[in-house]
């Protein structure tokens, strides 16, 4: 019984992870409707801000998670105001090959940077465990990791509720040109929310960094998350990334104990096309996002 | 789109096919090589075309359909012993009835919800294939007897394999240019541009987009069947590597999408340009590939045919009027 | 002889809203029903129940004494019952010409070729005024001009029932009496005829029967003149502080 | 208008014809300064992080050489140059690179790394009747296929599990019993898991668990999680460097305490004890050369002075066996180069074919099929953060600690 115990808290430690990672692209996807294929990219960078500033000033990577932040907040922003934002009115085609261009550039850039090292930012305290009873073990790293995650999307949705700019971001998502006669400008706002969206993806990559092993190579594997999650959790609103990646962690973790190995990412595309096909706006998300057509 | 204007549309096309034939004399065997991955590149960006460029439902799973494609040629030729030329088209078949099983539900999504749904079914094919090594051989890959006396068909060679993605790519292209002046380019076309307005005027959406996508998926499941047999082994992380997809979408967008020509010139500019910064740049080259297609899109989103024709027709030749149009 | 078309108990229900409820209505041959009602009243939405756009969730809908209730657009489009929609839907990246010339190919002829329905899309577009405009792309067409689009692509369908959702929305005053003619001309060749409108001269002028709906509700129907004039009409639209001062007003000058 | 854009596309079509006339010969391999070898080698892509470590093998080969004057062939002495061409770690680009490498006339063919993208190239290299030394292909699969012109200087794929469950047998006092095997599900992992079970079943271990993981994963917890109920005494990882380092990092995570850890690819790599620290302490990993592997050569001398020569050329790194079996596959062909008295593809087959040396790297001799079956593979433990030498006996550095896991 401990066995699946153990699955399942361990599940949802890695669901929230996948939560912390989809956060930022989920955001992104419901207020600018641009799905951001270099979200990957931006997490791997915030792994690697994180691994710089532990290896020169020894900062814990936990506490790294505001500076790789604030360093993809710069980027993001700069990024949606010089290029994201000249095609954001076009089919969804360019702004998907806008993305996938920028994460060939991202990917490769810290490719040439930082070659291809397998890297794992060392803390002493990331892989002991706090033992439950019956031997259910809650690993220290990924505790602090969900926890944060649980954190920032709290943060996040508090943000968007509560503050003047939070609302114009929202209010600039769902119509920018009602936004714009407000006097938003549409461009700082876009601006602003892809840079928050960036910060985030960089937060989750120091918090990915101390937890697991990361190199170059993974970040299709973070889109492709990110994507499941905030599919999943349904866009529209702050906690769909986490609870669809709490659903995603869950269901990987149950399908690892009760099937073979090696079908944990077929369970997720599974799941995922079901979803897709039964409530395509996901289980807590707005239909109004998921009706959006554009030409 | 005047008949006049077909016609010459078709001549110059068969002029073009003239031109390629005529270009394997002239090749080194790499070259053959390279240049039939160009082909093959063709045939994939006009077959995607068909449902993301004419009817405007972009698939991000159309790898799907290939590695499906290739590997139901494999089993067939493997286990069965089929002659190559016969499982082509099971795998053609295979592909295009996926594909209508797969569009019931999908095909009512729209937008990124149907380019995510779609690369979610991709991705499931290949951890299927992965999961299945009995059949497929899994992840340890699987090999098509192409030598001795069990071979169903012997090896095509270099400049088979030429002619043979040549011919596909010019059947895929031919079919698309056929659609594109037909009856159903209209309906497709219509559906595109306003669905709920096209079915008002009596057309069956939910069929025409079916049997775009059913043949857009079997004319790549043609595709990767040839491409399995020209490989000998295959391997799932390859033949569902989402990046052969997002290429095949950059050669349609860059090239022209929703146009005849457009594929073909996206496919060889892009093809030859990956190649070309391949072999110069051995590093950098996917890093510049990167900053070329943002270029690109940025500069040209309606592609180079379209753009070619509203410059030619409206003197409109500045690349700035064309970031002006989608600049927020 | 029944009515070309009948729509009996029809509504629909968005979550807790009750869009449509539980409306009755015969369309018949060279006849013309006018519906209006104040914004919000689901008289697009009627439509929308009436060709399959929207599935009824009760309700039936009978074409010629078939029964079509929930069917697909299409398959009533080929029953002959052709629609124009509130806001103009054209098919931007096509010519005028072409925009016609698909409902030939896809109508109830089903033409062949496109050249032939090119050919017939012609005659439809002179019919309604867009003559000289078949090269044009819609985008480049006066508000005018594309609600003259959007009648003749129903047009080209050769329907034998025709709902109009608010056609005259944004013509000027001069335009309204010839497109008043043409909607004249229709309903003497026979075809049944639906309007939904809020220019309440212009249903006065053409409806044979006038029905109102108000909360998705029939408030009342009838001849124009009687309907036009009933005190709940004018509250539903105005709202009840304005109709007493309205009533007030006319009971004033206008001796009993 | 359309038929516009259409002409365009002739002339496009017919200007790619004729640019790509015949008229451009490479440098063919024959011209006399230079031995020019082909390398189709992953420099990005998933295997991005193997191929750097291969291509430094490489480039030490061809330094030492060429600082000794080059390679004798027929009495002159020609310089080394190894071209590298990258195939993004596909195997079909590895296969079109392989033919274009045979148009330039570059016939001999330092082998890609992998075994998928290997088994590609091995395919054409059969076509063109070129001659490929394989450094990193160690999938038995490779070479059933009656190839006869692929030589791998590395031990086979079925060695790799099983001779550290030897040397557990033969070392660990008191032996273990029970062995849980965790292994990625690509075409060489599986090999070496199959050999491994059957070679801890001849050695009397019971084999309690046999997971499979999704090649490349960096998350092992649901494999780990069911055969942590076993609680074996052995975990054997056959894996690459992801699963291998999440293999021990989340067995910690998860309290699995074995008495050892061993596995494959993962722990002689400096990526394994940088990033575990102090829970690599232990661990287990097989391996095709240490410092301390006997033989030696002219060029390159003994073990102990390529580790000196490489630690030299590449700011004092510790070079791992990555490293020295793509040294050792460049060395192969040189050898070859020197008896064969020729740089013709056939001459040097034949002499490669028949090659019996003792080098830095263990024996070169090849079997019917190709592949070096008398070279044994030794086993290291990661001690001190440093991988050292602990079977063969004869050849170690240190005596192996039992139990590994946990003793740190």
């Amino acid at each position: 019984m401990s066995q699946f115990l153990q699955a399942t808290l361990y599940g949802l430690l890695q669901g929230c992870i996948f939560g912390l990672v989809a956060v930022g692209f989920s955001l992104v996807w419901g207020v600018m409707n641009v799905v951001n294929l270099a979200h990957g990219a931006f997490v791997l960078s915030g792994a690697y801000v994180a691994y710089e500033l532990n290896d020169l000033v020894g900062l814990d990577p936990f506490l790294g998670m505001v500076p790789a932040a604030l360093v993809l907040f710069a980027a993001g922003y700069l990024l949606q105001r010089g290029l994201v934002n000249l095609v954001v009115n076009a089919p969804i085609f360019i702004t998907l090959l806008l993305t996938f261009g920028l994460e060939l550039l991202v990917v490769n850039g810290l490719l040439l940077v930082f070659t291809a090292d397998y890297r794992s930012i060392p803390t002493s305290y990331a892989a002991d465990s706090l033992v439950l009873p019956g031997d259910v073990r809650l690993p220290y790293g990924r505790l602090i990791a969900a926890i944060a995650a649980v954190l920032l999307t709290l943060a996040l949705s508090m943000f968007v509720r509560r503050t003047r700019t939070g609302v114009a971001i929202l209010a600039t998502g769902m119509d920018r040109g009602a936004a714009r006669l407000m006097g938003i400008s549409a461009r700082h706002v876009y601006a602003l929310t892809f840079g928050i969206a960036a910060a985030l993806a960089g937060a989750a990559g120091a918090a990915v960094g101390a937890v697991t092993t990361f190199s170059p190579a993974d970040a299709g594997r973070y889109t492709l998350f990110s994507f499941i999650a905030a599919v999943l959790g349904g866009l529209g609103n702050t906690y769909g990334a986490l609870l669809g990646g709490l659903v995603l962690g869950l269901f990987q973790a149950w399908g690892g104990q009760l099937l073979p190995g090696t079908l944990v990412n077929a369970i997720a595309f599974g799941v995922l096309v079901v979803v897709l096909a039964l409530r395509p706006q996901g289980l807590a998300g707005r239909a109004f996002y998921a009706s959006r057509v554009e030409i | 789109m005047n008949p006049r204007r077909q016609v010459i549309g078709w001549a110059v096309g068969l002029l073009v096919l003239l031109g390629a034939f005529g270009l394997q004399t002239q090749l080194y065997t790499g070259q053959v090589r390279t240049v039939s991955t160009v082909f093959m590149y063709v045939g994939l960006a006009a077959a995607w075309n068909l449902i993301g460029g004419y009817t405007g439902y972009a698939c991000f799973g159309q790898v799907g359909f290939f590695g499906l494609g290739a590997y139901t040629t494999v089993v067939f030729m493997t286990h069965l012993g089929v002659s190559f030329w016969l499982t082509i088209v099971v795998a053609a078949v295979v592909a295009g009835l996926f594909a209508a099983l797969v569009g019931f539900p999908l095909l009512r999504l729209k937008g990124h919800y149907f380019a995510v749904a779609t690369l979610g079914v991709a991705e499931g094919l290949r951890e299927l294939v992965l999961n299945t090594p009995a059949v497929t051989g899994g992840g340890a890959g699987i090999t098509i007897p192409t030598v001795g006396h069990d071979a169903p068909t012997p090896w095509l060679g270099n400049d088979g394999f030429y002619v043979l993605f040549l011919v596909l790519a010019a059947l895929v292209v031919a079919v698309g240019g056929y659609i594109a002046y037909s009856k159903g380019g209209f309906a497709l076309r219509a559906i595109h541009q306003d669905e709920d307005a096209a079915a008002a005027m009596g057309v069956n959406t939910t069929r025409a987009k079916t049997l775009a996508f059913a043949g857009s998926a079997a004319l790549t499941g043609a595709i990767g069947a040839a491409y399995a047999f020209q490989q000998v082994t295959i391997f799932p992380e390859r033949l569902f590597d989402v990046n052969i997809t997002v290429l095949m979408v950059v050669m349609v967008v860059l090239g022209g999408s929703g146009t005849v020509a457009g594929p073909v010139i996206g496919a060889i500019v892009i093809a030859y340009a990956s190649e070309w910064l391949r072999q110069h740049l051995t590093n950098a080259h996917t890093f510049v590939l990167g900053a070329l297609i943002i270029v690109a899109v940025v500069l040209m989103p309606q592609g180079f045919v379209n753009y070619a024709r509203d410059a030619v027709t409206e003197r409109r030749w500045s690349l700035l009027d064309n970031v002006r149009r989608y600049r927020l | 002889m029944s009515a070309r078309l009948e729509a009996r108990n029809l509504s629909r229900r968005f979550g807790g809203l009750l869009a449509v409820g539980g409306v009755d209505l015969d369309l018949e041959e060279g006849k013309l029903l006018g519906v209006i009602g104040p914004n919000g009243a689901g008289k697009s939405t009627l439509i929308n129940l009436i060709t399959g756009q929207l599935k009824p969730t009760t309700g039936t809908v009978h074409i010629a004494g078939k029964d079509f209730t929930g069917a697909r657009p299409w398959r009533i489009a080929h029953a002959g019952v052709a629609r124009t929609f509130q806001i103009v839907k054209p098919f931007r990246g096509m010519t005028v010409l072409d925009n016609v010339a698909l409902a030939g190919l896809y109508g109830p002829r089903r033409l062949r070729r496109p050249a032939v329905a090119r050919r017939a899309a012609v005659e439809v577009l002179d019919r309604v005024g867009l003559g000289g405009k078949a090269g044009l792309g819609p985008g480049e067409l006066s508000v005018a001009d594309a609600r003259r689009l959007e009648l003749a692509k129903a047009l080209a369908l050769q329907p034998r029932v025709l709902l109009l959702d608010e056609v005259l929305a944004g013509l000027r005053p001069a335009e309204i009496a010839p497109a008043l003619d043409l909607i004249r001309a229709l309903r003497d060749e026979g075809i049944a005829l639906l309007m939904v409108e809020h220019l309440v001269h212009a249903i006065a002028a053409v409806s044979d029967e006038v029905l109102v709906l108000h909360h998705g509700q029939v408030l009342t129907r009838g001849p124009a003149a009687q309907v036009l004039a009933d005190e709940r009409v004018v509250e539903a639209y105005l709202g009840k502080r304005y109709a007493e001062r309205i009533k007030k007003a006319v009971d004033d000058d206008v001796p009993a | 208008m359309r038929s516009k854009a259409i002409i365009g596309i002739a002339a496009l079509a017919l200007t790619i014809s004729a640019c790509g006339s015949k008229g451009d010969a490479g440098s063919s391999a024959e011209d006399s300064g230079t031995l020019t070898l082909g390398a189709s080698m992953s420099l990005t892509g998933s295997l991005a992080r193997e191929g750097a470590l291969t291509k430094e093998g490489y480039d030490v080969c061809a330094k030492v050489v060429n600082d000794k004057g080059g390679v004798p062939v027929g009495g002159k002495k020609v310089k080394l140059q190894i071209q590298y061409q990258d195939d993004t770690s596909k195997p079909d680009t590895a296969a079109q690179l392989v033919d274009q490498f045979n148009d330039k006339g570059v016939k001999l063919i330092l082998g890609p790394y992998g075994s998928a993208t290997t088994e590609a190239a091995a395919a054409v290299i059969e076509r063109n009747g070129q001659v490929m030394a394989d450094s990193a292909g160690a999938d038995d699969k490779i070479f059933q296929k009656g190839y006869k012109r692929t030589f791998a200087v590395l031990s086979p794929a079925n060695q790799y599990a099983s001779v550290m469950l030897e040397a557990i047998a033969d070392l660990a006092k008191p032996k273990p019993t029970t062995v849980a095997f965790v292994s990625a599900d690509d075409g060489f992992s599986k090999t070496v898991t199959k050999a491994g079970v059957a070679k801890a079943q001849s050695l009397g271990f019971q084999v309690v668990g046999e997971e499979y993981v999704p090649n490349g994963t960096s998350d092992v917890s649901s494999a780990l999680t069911k055969i942590k109920g076993k609680n074996p005494q052995v975990i054997v990882g056959s894996v690459h460097l992801a699963e291998g380092v999440a293999i021990v990092k989340q067995a910690k995570e998860l309290g699995i305490t074995p008495q050892i850890f061993a596995e494959t690819v993962a722990p002689p790599t400096p990526d394994f004890a940088k990033t575990l620290t102090t829970s690599a302490e232990g661990v287990l990993g097989s391996t095709q050369w240490t410092s301390k592997t006997s033989g030696s050569d002219k060029w390159l001398g003994s073990a102990q002075d390529y580790a000196a020569t490489f630690a030299k050329q590449f700011n004092n790194r510790e070079p791992e066996y990555h490293g020295a079996e793509a040294t050792a596959a460049c060395l192969a062909f040189v050898l070859a180069v020197e008896k064969a008295g020729s740089t013709d593809p056939n001459k040097v087959r034949d002499a490669l074919a028949g090659l019996d040396e003792q080098t830095f790297f263990g024996p070169l001799k090849f079997n019917d099929k190709g592949q070096n079956v008398t070279k044994k593979m030794a086993v290291i433990q990661i001690q001190g953060g440093k991988p050292v030498a602990v079977w063969p006996t004869d050849s170690s550095q240190a005596s192996m600690k039992f139990p590994g896991a946990g003793a740190a």
